[in-house]
């Protein structure tokens, strides 16, 4: 260990092990640079400890209890209990095999692993801080930077999450008892995401979202089995309201949040949940907990950036060209903190294209085709464009759809809510985008995105053999309902 | 970049839309050189094959009775009222019909 | 309802609507033919009525209440009941509402349907006899024909399937009671997913096998999962064995089956079980039933094929060529009849060949990879060549492989033995061939059935981006481990 200030050189310098980060690291690695990777917390990032690995270990823990518990028509009768800390257990023992899998595979490819916060000194230079007693900082000098810093959950007002019944994402999927009942404030994919959870836990949640719908973004039609599950496991929407503050309720029993109508939703009524006959009311809902997933914003005001001359954009976000450089030319941005999609993927993806420009090679962010997954129940996965994108885009286009209540195989799951739907370019038949909502949405976009990224024509994919019986026979079935050839369901 | 160990003869490296086009143009897939990546053969490949020389716009492509189908899909499904008619239809469907 | 002897005329006369069948019909009805699909019992065939569809629908089932039993560890406890009359009785449903979809979709693409069994008279006239009582027989002229009649399970000596305590592979899946314990004659696909079901119901199941593992015909690092969780659930093998007769028991208490060691297995030792200070010594295994899953052979003896000149080979299967063609011009063969592999997806796919070609397409079965499920516990899938047939067929590979250990999604579900391997083509990268065993095989097979029908190559697939967490990034991976450079896994 390093104790006191000492300058120390490398050629590629690495700031967060995230997804981003260490995909970075470990590229570079291979690639034959010395490469050093500061990390201040935990290997792995937000995504390994606290974002999508725990969050998605215990939405399939709670699947599992759920999918017995209302297994009823298929013959299977099982009143499964849940004890919540020995499920954060298994969840943390995921995430530790994880973590430490990543700080081996870093070490293999023999990138130097430090510990302490980064922040830089000058366009060459970089201060890391150990935290430890008795650890002190030291310099490096090096050749390249890669920012990958990544994001932090967004703060509201009068909601701070040193405050023990405030959470955000990362203490909620720590807590090791059920609450009896929960507020969550924000429907974006986090909020929605764990609502589901505690749902199945046995919480009473009730969702506080400020637009009139659940998922920004998605189109109407995806959205609408995920919202009609959440009805079904009885969470409650109030959309058109923004949280405005919470306090303890005099009873000791829990505490009151408070939120207020949004102004132009209760104008135009634009939720029924908020007009009807309280337009312009507060809300009060007393609940043990309150989840805040309103968003994230990049981590980019903690490293002294303008020492190295590395500037942001407005919302905080390091702008990159498609070879992830920022406006400094040695020094590269990857991840959440280099911008929209902020998802792992996209940060690995871009993990790699640093490490490959700094090797010297050609490499270059140049995908057709980003997915996207939005692990609820069920899930929906999106890749490519929508039809009114392509059509924004110039495209005539041509779309095919197949819901899986017509597929053998979503059937015998009994999970058939759902469809696939695939966009193409109407002339040449060109696979322009794909979404998914239903069981493996999150598996079976993988197979748009590879025919999106070479090229395929929606003949290709109707024209490829798929296993029977299986949900990617689905994908096929939508591919040819385009092409006006579905067998499994009606064309025109 | 054709290697010596080159590829066994009777494989043939393209989509399945080349793969039809070539038989509509009674084209031997084997008998021509691919120009896409690593040799993989190409529309227009086959599309320079069947007009005995380079390819031209790329609008000769001969669709079969898909294009019909194809347009009546689109008109269909760009608006409102497709979203709509494909519920519809789902009556027919497998899975849809349980009482 | 024809009765007595009327001769009616039509294009295409399609026998059997099984998965073959009736996609023929479709694909038919919906080129403008005039088609006739006759069944003699079920729409949907045996894949829909007792084989795909049934099975996966107890597989599904019995997992869920698996799942749910051995999941201690993520902190769920549940001891699920199961009613085997209520799961029988879900899955009934199941097929229900997707055979009658399938005869819906016949009409609604103008398929004439015809309740009956065919027989050939002569090239160019069938007769269809009508079982019912009062129902006489009709004589139909057809220009084309398509044979689709399927295939049967194999009986063999001394076990007939009309005797009670003996089953077939679809008396097995209409059980509606557990049996205490089961024998099953022959470890193939079809063995090993009912042995599976079966010990997941509780029953004692053995499985008897000739050869001397299991799945005769895949690799050994495909099969050593699903063997391994074979034994965890209880279920005990006896290699090379063959299964020679079964009597009552004395105590009339269930049967025994005896089966006598293969000759050449004890012979060379090929079995340990089956050596073991025992060699030469007949088995006795008292059960409640037997299975018999020792394959399935083409119906192909009960159309009077010879009045119309169509021809088998010395198996009963009719040859066809790439526009699945017979011997007789006109008339086409299609689905199990027609030849291995004997599985749904082959069928349908010489179906709409028949189809169009009939129709005057330019179609032709020209499929560079047919995948293939094995739906046990893992599941197993394959598509197009393994590395030995790779090699047999002049192409110098690469092999690409990723374990699902160390995929972030496979922990989260608690699922996490088995890998993705890829063969490629090793100059130029061409992906030749892949097999998966583990979660979610069966769809993930997919991706990679259309990456070598696009003749991608291992950089198209590897330089696609995979949403994280997700199973498919392990498809990724395993082709970035082929180019040397995966990110989560150590590369040679
Ligand atoms: C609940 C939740 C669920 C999610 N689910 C998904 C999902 O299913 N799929 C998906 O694609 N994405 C998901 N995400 C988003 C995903 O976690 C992020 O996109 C991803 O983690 C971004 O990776 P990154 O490497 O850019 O940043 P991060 O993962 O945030 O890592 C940044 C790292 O940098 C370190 N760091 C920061 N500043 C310094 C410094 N100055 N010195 C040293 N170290 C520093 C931090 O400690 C951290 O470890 C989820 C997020 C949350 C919160
Ligand atoms: C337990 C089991 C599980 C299976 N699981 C899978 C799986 O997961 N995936 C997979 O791909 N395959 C699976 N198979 C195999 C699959 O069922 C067959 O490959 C498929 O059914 C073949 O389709 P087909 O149309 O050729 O024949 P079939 O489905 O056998 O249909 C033939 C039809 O023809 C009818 N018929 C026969 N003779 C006449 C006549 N003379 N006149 C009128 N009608 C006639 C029959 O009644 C029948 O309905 C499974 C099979 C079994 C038994």
């Amino acid at each position: 260990m390093v104790v006191g200030d000492v300058t120390t050189g490398t050629d590629v310098l690495i700031i967060g092990a995230g997804p981003a980060g260490y995909v970075a690291a470990i590229r570079a690695g291979q690639l034959d640079l010395d490469v050093t990777l500061v990390e201040k917390e935990a290997y792995g990032g937000t995504c390994l400890n606290h974002g999508c690995i725990p969050s998605k270990a215990l939405i399939t823990a709670t699947d599992v209890a759920h999918d017995a518990r209302n297994a009823e028509e298929m013959g299977i009768h099982a009143d499964p209990a849940i004890d919540l800390a020995g499920m954060v257990d298994w969840k943390d023992g995921v995430v530790d095999q994880l973590t430490s899998g990543v700080e081996k595979l870093c070490k293999a490819n023999q990138v130097n692993l430090l510990e302490g916060t980064a922040t830089f000194t000058d366009e060459h230079t970089a201060r890391v801080s150990h935290s430890g007693e008795g650890q002190g900082s030291e310099t490096l000098e090096f050749e390249h930077a890669v920012i990958a810093t990544g994001s932090r959950p967004i703060e509201i007002p009068n909601f701070e999450f040193g405050d023990e019944p405030v959470l955000n994402s990362r203490q909620a999927l720590a807590l090791d008892s059920v609450p009896d009942s929960l507020v969550v404030v924000g429907a974006g994919y986090i909020g929605m995401e764990l609502a589901s959870v505690f749902a199945k836990l046995g919480t009473d949640v009730t969702v506080i979202e400020m637009l009139d719908s659940i998922l920004p973004g998605y189109d109407d039609d995806l959205k609408r089995p995920v919202k009609q599950r959440a009805n079904d496991l009885g969470i409650e929407f109030e959309f058109g309201y923004t949280a405005s503050e919470w306090h303890e309720r005099a009873d000791g029993e829990g505490i009151t949040v408070a939120a207020d109508p949004i102004e132009e939703t209760a104008a135009d009524g634009g939720s029924a949940e908020a007009v009807e006959g309280e337009t312009g009311e507060s809300l009060e809902l007393d609940a043990e907990k309150v989840l805040v997933a309103v968003g994230r914003e990049p981590v980019s005001d903690t490293l002294d950036l303008e020492s190295a001359g590395v500037e942001t954009n407005d919302r905080g976000f390091i702008e990159t060209d498609s070879r992830a450089r920022t406006n400094v030319d040695h020094v590269f941005a990857v991840g959440d903190v280099a911008g929209e999609p902020m998802l792992a993927h996209k940060g690995s993806a871009e993990g790699q294209v640093a490490a490959e420009v700094i090797a010297g090679e050609p490499a270059a962010i140049d995908y057709q085709a980003m997915p996207a997954v939005v692990f609820t129940d069920p899930e929906i996965a999106t890749v490519g464009m929508t039809e009114s994108e392509a059509e924004e885009n110039g495209f005539e286009t041509v779309v095919g759809q197949f819901p899986f209540r017509a597929s053998g195989r979503a059937l015998t799951t009994g999970e058939s809510d759902g469809f696939v739907k695939v966009v193409a370019e109407e002339s040449d038949g060109y696979v322009l985008g794909a979404s998914i909502v239903g069981p493996e949405a999150s598996e079976l976009i993988a197979e748009l995105g590879l025919a999106i990224e070479l090229g395929a024509t929606l003949e290709d994919v109707a024209s490829t053999v798929h296993a029977h019986p299986t949900l990617s026979e689905s994908v096929m079935e939508a591919a040819e309902n385009a092409l006006g050839h579905a067998i499994h369901t009606l064309n025109r | 970049d054709a290697e010596e160990t080159a590829t066994p003869q009777d494989r043939v490296f393209a989509p399945p839309r080349v793969r039809r086009m070539a038989r509509e143009e009674g084209i031997d897939l084997l008998s021509l050189e691919g120009s896409g990546p690593g040799g993989r053969i190409t529309a227009a490949d086959v599309q320079a094959a069947a007009s005995g020389g380079p390819v031209g716009g790329g609008t000769q492509r001969q669709e079969s009775t898909e294009t019909a189908a194809e347009s009546a899909a689109t008109t269909g499904d760009s608006s409102e009222t497709g979203a709509a008619a494909v519920e519809t239809e789902g009556r027919t469907e497998p899975g849809s019909g349980a009482e």
